[in-house]
């Protein structure tokens, strides 16, 4: 079992001081300890935005890609070798927007990854445009007044849920330990698990904030009555809900056989292990089929 | 000449089956020891419009198609009206006997001294075979007939095609061609010249396309992943090997669009996996960005490009090579990839398995630059010409567990070397943690701005281009060394060339072919060497712009004088490029 | 010497608000007539990390930064160790005064004989003006202190910046900046070389980027509907044009993907508007199949890429020419399109309106390869420097409405014509609907695979080629024609060079300078006349593989025979380009 | 009005006789004789696939562009000259494979565009591979046996639904009636309207078939108990169903601004109308900003 000290990076995060991708970080360090998951046995590919330089910040295998090309490397790599743990993490901008349809054909697929989403509706890194998840009406340098952002936001978790996603989930950035437990649940999970999480960006984002956020989660657990992860239904009707109340938790999560379940070539060992060596014979008698 | 030397052209509508037919007849008479080239010619639609296969067969191996044609199948009117001009007189067309055909084209057709041999084609499939498809099955054995192809392969043939449909249809389809075979037989063969014999003890032969020829080596040398979305002529290698994938232990994707395709197989690539991406221009441009990422964070990837005519969507199911100096410089800044450029079927097997090597072994990007008309044309090879023995495994500086297991100290996954490449190491091993980046980094993978790493990176990625260079092969020469024409051309212009010097030469050495399959990073010297002594350069292209000739100039300062350029979406033929010599010559 | 030619350096951490300071303070100095040259050098991350303006003032012109820094404001230690020696003896850092050094580095600017400048900066901002972001405000104070600069300029400049947020926000800054600028100026004027005196008379001067320039260009040139996805250098462009969207009539759009973004322009550009996307390397790379599409439907789209540092992600805030091959291939096939290499902000402004012309010509895609050294350089020009007499609009051969009701007969699309521009019509006219198309097509734009509609329709696109070519501007000479060395260069690096040529030719004659702006169509026999008396050439580019060395290889067979190379990121300086000559000339 | 007649193309369709397209193309000039469009103030920019040929087969403004570009290409279009009608044509591949991003996005804009896609289950141009809305199992040669397609096949009309989509159809090739119905409701409608159309290929799909369909399809409007189109809740259900049961019809139909609404640019001329001139003197005052 790793320890919170064995998963510190060789640098320190660059990320602005209080910003919710602190909060993540510790979250996905948490989840490793508290499901043993070493830093070999897991790899992190990310895309391009603030968030997606988590890897550097912390001792595991990264890769880090693309702008919004995080989840087709990932599943490449998770079908080459489906004895690593897969995850993905980047910004709302790169998964939402460059990357929304890769996320739903993810989750059509249930390639067993599990996506985190660093959603604090801008852009960061690139300096405060508005995204895929920001609120109509939201001046940005690109969104500007009069309208402000035109486009009804992004429901991500609704469009998963659509398309097929076997683990939906939300979390907060305040609250790395519960996050972590919802990190960790969807790596065991078996199939594509979106979680989104609620990232402040303390720098461009001056409305979505710790408090604006504070005020409105609540864990679907814990409402009255109880919460059933199995029904689709009420997944999908708090799939949906954002405004006053926004909640957050596993909002679904089901058994389905993972996309590797029906590949019979890496029943038994992945393909890296397969290796790259033919057997002659068995190439000869390739060549009788073009006879 | 007339025996086991003629071109047969089955003529028709896409949707009438000829695609089909004519596959089996070539491999029927590739059975009986002959030679074939079956060169393919079809519209991008599903039904209808003129489609065709011109199946040359020959007791000598052949490279190429020829213009002529000796016996047309023509399945309509305007098969006979396009392809009688390429038939010379004492051919014959081959035609149903109740297909209308305009009075002029009899006329012309007759004033060629062409023969003309209706058969009751359709009465035949009708009445003997209960249903007009099997027209097709009379076509073929009719064919059979007039050329005195013994019956006996064409009726393997049926038994294999059919053989999954059940018993009934192996004998109706035999009926039908033993009703037509004997037509044509009886009423036309006497008058015919060609004839085809089999030719006792040949060895037995593969007959493959070039994609097919690719995607088998691409299976030899290793590859275990591929992700592809479908794009002619690129998308057979996907379903080929999505066809194999269980047996030979593969996982092969068709993706959600050609930007995921080539994301996978990179991430796929990075744990470790060989992995390919069958595509084309269309299909490769949308990759260009993922290109520069595998450059970027040095991830072996293979990209196989079947060219075809561009721009944009342009010709889907034609010829061209219009993607060379595209394929150098894609995507945003500086880095190796490397380029190889197949022109016949064994260097396509070959590119197939040496693609990997190179892409492991400099941990880039390889593209492999195939097109339509190495792609999609058939030709008869001995076993032996695709050399598994020539196969080898090369993974360069990728360390092994147990090489991992012994390291001491720490492992650097961008450690700067003498040449550029770096150990490479996959995920999963508790010695080799590290970040694979797409940002400048250092020599650990660590995100870097200053000057120092930058320098010290970027000079080290691009030293491999001089690394790899030493890989690329020299130019190929074909021909006298004394005769005063060097022709120049990549890929598979080299199939036609090769029988264009055979008519060039014939008399008195007249023309060399200078084929260059290894195209990036250019071989520069090898190729200033072979054209240094060269009295007349001519470049032979498929397309408008000289793409080689312009790259040859920027690499040696050499200019091709002359250029034989063919954009008109067909592939040279060697008479093409014989009167394009002819030409220059007599300029 | 020391009045009025001075260069200040402001250098600390992301989030310090140095952009903003720096800016103002130019801005300032720029009021005051001077003339200025601002780079900025940043880092693609938020916070931390060092950054820094390197503001050069002058009274005469300058076209760009010089290495050597009088005035350093450090708000970090690591500015000091980074910066300390550019500075000469007798130049001053200027600091706060509890700002913690380390004794070595004191020690080693103290033996350059660099003076200090400790001022209570914090103390000052904290005191006077009650919070600690004032620093920033005193800290270009007290360099306007120190150097005699009149502290009107600065309150000016201030009443400006802090006026929307309030009058007790522009005073207590006001009141920073006095006391600020009197403690330097009490302290440390007197015993310091340089000042900055107002130039009485001067003209008002515009103090703008060249992404400013270019988007300015670009309106003044009728652009009215650009689309992008934010990426740096390029998305500066998308904002400023959002920004002046609802006052100048356009419609702005930051789009889901880039090839979102291209695809909207292109859709923009087939119905007649005249579209821009602006962007970077990377999300060029997005933008190939779409660049082929507009070639092939012949629609005009114009492109601009500020280019950065690749491969893949690279260095997002950085300098680089690592794109000029890749736009002359970019996407599959072979067709016209125009790229245009602006190198100075009045040359950005001209691409801004000349490539929509060229677009509407050549009804074909147009790349304005911008970089980030252009991009985010500030120059003061004098308002008739960008001159807006010299604006033109021209739309080639597109009918108007009343064109079209007069027109007999119909209406073709791609009608074949001798220069191989067809008349062009926008949807919307009852005479002129006809399908725009990505296939191979007709005259019509019916789709075609015929050999002869095929050759037709591809040779009339790339005879377009040949007619821009004469559009193509011939490149510009600088400097003494007898001046032994040519230096050749594109884009960006003439600020540089041209100052490289001043302290080249100080004494006599040694270099000029080549600059080629329009890249492609190449005008070959303009660049080869160009180079054909130079005695030693010397290719100057920012990048590793010489670039546009081997285009003129390609298009002229020249070989420059020495290469001035920089590919760590950052921009050239004149120094650096003065040595590279003197290292060819003492080899 | 213009007349069938009117709107005959120069070339006869290629499609294989019996292709639902044909049903398709009909619709569309029947959507235009009977909402009174002019071949001139229609743009149909289609994408690539076999149904994308559909403007060369008529006479009308067509842009045959890339495969799954059609949208944002057409939403280029649309705000450059917002006085055309404007209307995509594609394939289920082009629309919901690669083209799944543009035609969210556009939902969430509510541009006032109108998306027809073929779908037939099934890549037609590149002879018969799965598409996104292949039936799990569906065996082609890039779906090879045993497990033939592994996903779970899109659905188009929720995740229009969910993303934004103000007008949200289903019509069936083999009643072209009741399909230009809905076409030309579309393209009265302002906002984003997708259309699938349940368009049998007679080649590659032997699975769903005009039979196939023809027993499974209902109209919405014809269930005992009506149906009210505004209901997003009821929307959302029936656009989950499939299998037994296809509803056809207007499954959703709303009021919402539309994307152009809210740019200040365009109230009153087309940026076309604006044209290319510009006020030296409004010139001259934008540099002032830079002084
Ligand atoms: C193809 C491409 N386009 C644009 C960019 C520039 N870019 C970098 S990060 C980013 C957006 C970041 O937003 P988000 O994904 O929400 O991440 P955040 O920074 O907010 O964590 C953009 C547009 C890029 N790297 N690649
Ligand atoms: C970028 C790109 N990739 C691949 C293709 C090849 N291609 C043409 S049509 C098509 C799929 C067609 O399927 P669909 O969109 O469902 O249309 P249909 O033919 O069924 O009407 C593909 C993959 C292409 N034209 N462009
Ligand atoms: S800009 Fe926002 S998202 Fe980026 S590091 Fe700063 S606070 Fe975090
Ligand atoms: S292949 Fe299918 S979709 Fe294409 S034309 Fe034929 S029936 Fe229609
Ligand atoms: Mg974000
Ligand atoms: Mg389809």
């Amino acid at each position: 079992m790793p320890s919170m000290k064995d998963l510190q990076g060789r640098d320190r995060p660059t990320w602005c001081p209080g910003c919710g991708d602190h909060g993540v970080l510790n979250a996905v360090k948490l989840a490793m300890v508290n499901y043993n998951i070493e830093p070999h046995q897991l790899l992190i590919v990310t895309g391009i935005g603030c968030g997606s330089k988590l890897p550097q910040y912390m001792w595991v295998n990264g890769l880090h890609t693309l702008h919004g090309r995080d989840i087709p490397i990932a599943t490449g790599a998770k079908l080459a070798n489906h004895k690593l743990y897969v995850m993905t993490v980047s910004g709302d901008g790169n998964t939402y927007g460059m990357g929304l349809s890769h996320l739903l054909h993810a989750a059509r697929r249930n390639i067993n990854i599990t996506s985190v989403v660093q959603n604090n509706q801008v852009y960061g890194l690139t300096k405060g445009q508005y995204s895929p998840t920001s609120e109509t009406g939201t001046v940005t340098k690109t969104s500007p007044p009069p309208a402000g952002a035109i486009e009804q936001p992004v429901r991500p978790l609704a469009l998963a849920l659509i398309a097929g996603a076997t683990f939906v989930a939300r979390g907060f950035a305040k609250d790395p330990r519960y996050l972590a437990d919802i990190i960790g649940k969807a790596l065991m999970h078996r199939g594509y698990a979106l979680i989104d999480v609620l990232q402040p960006c303390v720098t461009f984002n001056r409305v979505n904030t710790y408090d604006w956020y504070s005020e409105r989660v609540y864990k679907v657990e814990e409402q009255p009555g109880g919460y059933d992860p199995t029904d689709f239904a009420a997944a999908l009707e708090k799939a949906q809900e954002w405004g006053d109340r926004i909640p957050i938790g596993i909002l679904y999560q089901v058994e389905r056989p993972t996309y590797e379940d029906h590949l019979p070539a890496i029943q038994e060992h992945s393909l890296v292990e397969l290796g790259v060596h033919r057997d002659t014979a068995e190439l000869e008698r390739l060549k009788r089929e073009f006879m | 000449m007339p025996k086991n030397d003629l071109t047969f052209l089955l003529g028709g509508e896409a949707g009438q089956g000829i695609e089909s037919s004519a596959t089996g007849f070539a491999k029927a008479i590739a059975h009986a020891g002959l030679h074939i080239f079956d060169l393919r010619d079809y519209r991008s639609r599903i039904r209808g419009g003129h489609n065709f296969a011109q199946i040359r067969v020959s007791a000598e191996p052949v490279t190429s198609h020829r213009e002529t044609v000796h016996v047309l199948l023509a399945m309509t009117e305007e098969a006979v009206r396009r392809h009688y001009p390429q038939i010379p007189a004492g051919g014959a067309i081959l035609y149903d006997e109740a297909m209308p055909v305009e009075d002029a084209i009899w006329e012309a057709v007759q004033a060629r001294g062409i023969q003309r041999f209706p058969v009751p084609l359709r009465k035949i499939a009708e009445e003997i075979g209960g249903a007009a498809v099997m027209m097709n099955t009379a076509a073929t054995a009719a064919a059979a007939g007039v050329t005195q192809f013994p019956f006996s392969y064409i009726e393997e043939i049926i038994r294999v095609n059919f053989g999954k449909r059940g018993e009934a249809m192996v004998s109706a389809n035999l009926k039908v061609a033993d009703a037509a075979y004997r037509y044509a037989l009886e009423h036309y063969a006497a008058g015919f010249d060609h004839t085809i014999e089999p030719i006792p003890g040949a060895p037995s032969r593969m007959l493959l396309n070039g994609n097919e020829a690719f995607a088998f080596g691409a299976v030899a040398g290793g590859c275990r992943f591929a992700a592809g979305y479908p794009m002619t002529p690129g998308s057979p290698v996907l379903e080929w090997l999505a066809g194999h994938a269980n047996q030979y232990g593969l996982v092969v994707k068709h993706t959600e669009d050609e930007i995921a395709a080539i994301c996978m197989a990179v991430g796929a690539g990075h744990v470790g996996a060989r992995a390919l991406v069958p595509t084309s221009g269309g299909g490769f441009s949308l990759m260009v960005e993922a290109l520069g990422f595998a450059g970027m964070s040095e991830t072996p990837v293979v990209i196989y490009n079947a060219q075809r005519p561009g721009p944009s969507t342009g010709l889907p199911t034609r010829q061209e090579q219009g993607d060379l100096l595209f394929s150098l410089w894609a995507s945003q800044g500086e880095f190796l990839r490397v380029v190889l450029a197949p022109g016949t079927h064994e260097e396509a097997f070959e590119a197939g398995w040496r693609s990997f090597n190179l892409a492991e072994t400099y941990q880039t990007p390889v593209i492999v630059l195939g097109d339509h008309f190495l792609a999609t044309s058939s030709r008869t090879l001995e076993p032996e010409a695709l050399d598994l023995s020539a196969v080898k495994v090369e993974r360069g500086k990728l360390l092994s567990p147990a090489e991992l297991d012994a390291l001491e100290g720490e492992y650097y996954r961008y450690a700067i070397t003498e040449d550029g490449v770096s150990p490479r190491a996959v995920p999963g091993h508790p010695k080799a943690v590290y970040v694979g980046e797409g940002n400048e980094h250092d020599y650990q993978g660590r995100i870097a701005e200053e000057i120092e790493d930058r320098v010290a990176l970027n000079a080290k990625r691009l030293r491999k281009l001089e690394t790899a260079r030493q890989s690329m092969r020299p130019p190929k020469r074909y021909g006298p060394a004394e005769a005063p024409v060097m022709l120049v051309g990549w890929g598979s212009t080299v199939m036609p060339a090769l029988e264009a010097l055979r008519i060039l030469n014939a008399e008195r050495p007249t023309a060399q072919y200078l084929h260059i399959t290894d195209v990036w990073p250019f071989p520069a010297e090898a190729v200033a060497q072979a054209l240094g002594e060269a009295r007349v350069t001519i470049a032979v292209e498929n397309n408008a712009l000289g793409q080689m000739a312009r790259l040859i100039r920027q690499e040696t300062g050499i200019r091709l004088e002359h250029f034989i350029s063919k954009y008109d979406g067909r592939p040279f033929s060697p008479e093409y490029i014989v009167r394009g010599v002819r030409e220059v010559l007599h300029a």
